[in-house]
């Protein structure tokens, strides 16, 4: 489907965990056509805010099959703008944008790993994976660096998803890293599993680290930049990749991402 | 858009006075389905260098206040490919959208070079030679602050090429108005006005600057009213000076108003750059609104607008 | 504001960084009981003239996108008067801050007899050079933008005073560094970056510029990235040349934060312009801000980040 | 009293006339101490709007003692961003601020003339008239361009308030201009009266060009120009009046206004 730009009522907004908040709005086209790993560019109302340019989001969940939902967390201008959304306020949405993650990985396994406010597009891969017709084994890791961050993902988790929450400070789930509950499922994979990250950069950088081209079937990483335009004419949104020679190559993230095989991206 | 919009500029026939501007639509294709350039008054490409650039190491942008910061590098395909790539799909999409490509190099010797090549081109229907860049690790001596350098790129693939010559200025200089002089004694047929500001942000964070060189170019409605002022002060020179040129306007226009701000101060022509990445059809609603202000106002065509605001 | 937030510049203790910028403050007096600068590292008078100025006609001022353009014309009450009336009660009210006043002339000789009679004053902390108002008739050629002119006014004042003599520099030039370069050599003790950029807005409804003058300064947050650059600039260039001397970061100033971006780029002080129209109180917000930043993170001085961004 | 800088919440708002407000907030202390021909500034709270410098509003009634009341007519960012204030929504409010009319004119008579949204200020001073020991007899001239405009003063209007309603295109009241009915009812003044005027700069200036100094106790006319900081220190405000040997100097509205004796001001 081509991108498009509407002018949407947010119908509900909730805080779902510390600084960070689920936001929903009808918007029937893109819920019928998106794909898990695309996003679209949010915007204020003119003369709403004094934030400037949109900004990229990962859909997060469809729901009611016309109503697609937002999970974001607060950092500058733009998500505080966000988080004072009240039902009724009108925002523009520019979407679907982006490439999608590869869900024919031809794997029994598939790891999916989530850092912070990397996991929406995580979220929406699983249930994906899950309504496939011969749904592969999928286990979930979702970390946060405290469990106040954590967002109690029980009733958006596909049943027979094995989902385990990693915390730095251990209030919920297992203390520790998701790199960690990685390199432990990893160890039970009989057959080369597909993996699938997003997240914080180190966390992906790490997750690239251990592992091998070889012994996974597929590994993909959703990338976030600083974006424009969401559709490749601006040229700011860039990633480096390996080139040839081991050259560094950019390319932009909103066209030939979000989603990258993560042992093409050039993670130092 | 019944009303007849033509704007008769630099010899050429534009269907409406709004064209959108280097860098902010890439090469026309990558968003050809959502604003289709060819219902527009023109394309001006992303600047075209002799080698394919890989451009700067990101982050390459960032948002300020009614405003971004970028910087790009020049990053662009290169002008092989662009004969034998892009242009061609440009030509068959253009409709009756001019087609305008915006050029730049690193010696005088490469301006003329790809210019000539790009100027030999019959797709082609003008040349914008960028004359201010302020991204480019070469240093920020402009080549279009320095009044001999601007004398020498201008004339120097003025002689090349059959086709209008568009001299894209920089603000970022003491005395635009004299630059302006200096780029239509050497042969311009138009100038462009403006370019980014030089402009930096600081991450307080991490204690450095954001973007990945430094500095960035700024654009946005931040910039309009240097835009603005630019575009009155070289109007007004030209009219104390002999040779008259056509002023395009450009610089943080978001709506018709915006345009018409520009037009009033003595433009003929404007470009839209960052709206673009605001709302993907803000080309096509200026061109609307400036239409439909016109029809509203009882104005025959948009170019008896063109510098009223200088009557005071 | 429990720390101990003292700057030292140019000679001079401030007993923290923020200041209050030139023509943007009055003369204290019309907001002291609203912002009391007592409070503040000190206060910038709005710029003194040899003669009253009743300045330029209406409308002066009018708002743009994260901003505002002034057309003041320099108006003040005139050096006599400010000396007779308004210095006194400054002195008597300013507390530990700083009392900086800044002058200017329409020729090299008005800026050394203003300078020798303000810098006669015991109450007179610091002299500030107004070098770029882009709003006075006499034209768009300012002292500022030509380096002759800066070194004959700049060295003109310093032989005269025994004050600090601090050049506000214009971000209207090509090379804003190689003038703050010759004002160093001319003897100035610290530079003030920046003043405002001529802009212009346009009164589509009624065809013409919405100022009296035409023309105006853009300042506010629009600008910022502008005024970071330069400090950034010209603290780099400094760093390569021997004299070095304090930068005053001004433009679009409006929180901690962005107080933050220009003394990691290299400013040791900062002056808040507009940002006190908004909010009265903006100053001393931002002076608590500052504060409260390195009680924070455990910054024993503020002036332990200066230029801290140019370490990357 | 010294102005004040406070956050509040608008209280409520409606639509009174075409593109015309009623926005209500609480504000205690200036509300007990504020004056007619006073004013405030009203800027968005910080990211809530794209309007930058606050604007200036005249007080247009106190209502309960603690809530002010502002009339406001739509033209540009500004007051588009308020008329999009719902209730609960913050603002910030400084003043009182500018000088107030002179309530005792030594006369008899009083004409108060208000054109388009010139009206707040009149009104409010009106009501504090009315309120005097001896109040003057009042003649209130309401002018409007057209009939759609015309605010429904009847509840705010005070007792024994003679008011008449001119309009251009003769929907309501009187077909014709506030100078007019001016020129009728001073007519019937036998001794000099008092006129307050506050409205359209041409219709301010024919009402000058109407008296004659000697000839009323006292005009004064509430101006307007545009501001940045509302106190006097930005010099942005001027407005020509008569200096020395015809000379023109230039006053801030601001702090020597917005109220201005009528034959000071250089019209033209
Ligand atoms: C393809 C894509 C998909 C995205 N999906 C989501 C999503 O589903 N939910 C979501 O909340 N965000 C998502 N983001 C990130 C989101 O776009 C940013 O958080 C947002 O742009 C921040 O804007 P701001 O104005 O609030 O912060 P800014 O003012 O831009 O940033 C403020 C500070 O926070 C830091 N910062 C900003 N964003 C992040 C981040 N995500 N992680 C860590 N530090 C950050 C910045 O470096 C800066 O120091 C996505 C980004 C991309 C490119
Ligand atoms: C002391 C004082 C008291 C005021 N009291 C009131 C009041 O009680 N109620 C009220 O509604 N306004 C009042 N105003 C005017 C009000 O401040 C302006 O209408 C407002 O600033 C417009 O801002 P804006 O951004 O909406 O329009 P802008 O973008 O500033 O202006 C848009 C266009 O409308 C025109 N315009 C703006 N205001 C007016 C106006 N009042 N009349 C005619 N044309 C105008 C401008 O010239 C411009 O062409 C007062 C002004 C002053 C100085
Ligand atoms: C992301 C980006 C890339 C740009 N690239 C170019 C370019 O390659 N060549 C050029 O002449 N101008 C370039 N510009 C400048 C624009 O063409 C335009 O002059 C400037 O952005 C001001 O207009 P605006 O405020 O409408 O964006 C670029 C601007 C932006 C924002
Ligand atoms: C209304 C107004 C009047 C000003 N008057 C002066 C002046 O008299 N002398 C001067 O050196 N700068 C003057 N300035 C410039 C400011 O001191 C400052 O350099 C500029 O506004 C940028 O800072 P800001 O963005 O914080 O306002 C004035 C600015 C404004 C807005
Ligand atoms: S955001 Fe513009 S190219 Fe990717
Ligand atoms: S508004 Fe600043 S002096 Fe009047």
């Amino acid at each position: 489907m081509k991108p498009v730009f509407e002018w949407v009522r947010v119908t509900q907004i909730s805080s779902v965990a510390e600084r960070t908040f689920v936001i929903a709005f009808k918007e029937p086209k893109s819920a019928a056509a998106l794909e898990p790993g695309q996003f679209c560019m949010i915007s204020p109302y003119p003369g709403s805010s004094n934030v400037y340019l949109p900004r990229p989001f990962s859909y997060f969940r469809v729901s009611a099959n016309d109503t697609i939902e937002i999970l974001f967390r607060t950092f500058g201008r733009a998500t505080r703008w966000m988080a004072s959304l009240t039902p009724g306020d009108r925002i523009g949405v520019f979407g679907p944008l982006g490439n999608a993650f590869n869900q024919h990985p031809g794997a029994e396994r598939v790891i999916l790993a989530g850092g912070g406010i990397g996991i929406p597009p995580i979220i929406l891969l699983a249930e994906s994976l899950s309504r496939l017709a011969n749904p592969p084994r999928i286990d979930l890791i979702y970390g946060e660096a405290s469990g106040s961050r954590v967002v109690d993902l029980a009733k958006v988790v596909p049943p027979r998803v094995c989902c385990q929450i990693t915390t730095e400070d251990g209030k919920i789930g297992v203390k520790g890293l998701v790199t960690e509950e990685l390199s432990r499922i990893l160890d039970t994979c009989k057959t080369p599993p597909a993996v699938y990250t997003c997240g914080p950069r180190a966390m992906m950088a790490a997750v690239a680290g251990m592992l091998t081209p070889g012994k996974v079937a597929l590994f993909e990483t959703a990338c976030e930049e600083n974006m424009a335009c969401g559709r490749g004419i601006c040229q700011g949104c860039v990633i480096p990749v390996k080139g040839e020679e081991d050259a560094t190559r950019y390319v932009c993230c909103c066209t030939e991402g979000p989603v990258f095989n993560g042992f093409e991206v050039k993670w130092d | 858009m019944g009303l007849n919009q033509t704007v008769r500029c630099m010899g050429l026939s534009f269907q409406n006075p709004v064209l959108v501007a280097s860098g902010t639509f890439g090469y026309g294709d990558e968003c050809y389905d959502i604003m289709p350039f060819s219902s527009l008054g023109g394309l001006v490409t992303k600047t075209i260098t002799a080698a394919r650039r890989e451009g700067n190491p990101p982050p390459r942008i960032v948002e300020t206040d009614a405003g971004m910061l970028n910087s790009i590098g020049l990053a662009n395909v290169g002008l092989e490919c662009f004969l034998a790539e892009k242009l061609p799909w440009i030509a068959q999409h253009a409709g009756l959208a001019k087609v305008i490509v915006n050029i730049a190099g690193f010696s005088v010797d490469e301006f003329v070079e790809v210019g000539a090549a790009v100027g030999s081109r019959p797709e082609v229907d003008a040349l914008e030679i960028n004359l201010g860049c302020p991204n480019v690790r070469a240093g920020y001596i402009h080549f279009g602050a320095d009044p001999e350098s601007v004398r020498r790129v201008i004339s120097g693939v003025r002689k090349k090429v059959n086709l209008p010559v568009i001299a894209k200025l920089t603000p970022n200089v003491t005395d635009i108005a004299s630059l302006a002089e200096v780029a239509i004694d050497a042969g311009a047929d138009a100038l462009s006005l403006i370019n980014t500001l030089p402009g930096m942000k600081i991450d307080v964070a991490e204690r450095r600057p954001v973007l990945g060189m430094g500095f960035g170019g700024l654009s946005g409605p931040a910039i309009r009213p240097v835009g603005v002022a630019c575009v009155y002060k070289v109007c007004q020179h030209m009219q104390r000076m002999d040779a008259q040129v056509p002023i395009i306007g450009i610089g943080g226009i978001s709506c018709g108003t915006d345009a018409l701000e520009y037009i009033l101060a003595g433009a003929s022509l404007v470009q839209v750059g960052t709206a673009s990445f605001v709302h993907p059809q803000a080309p096509g609603n200026i061109a609307r609104e400036l239409a439909e202000y016109c029809e509203t106002e009882g104005i025959g065509n948009i170019s008896d607008l063109v510098g009223l605001a200088h009557q005071h």
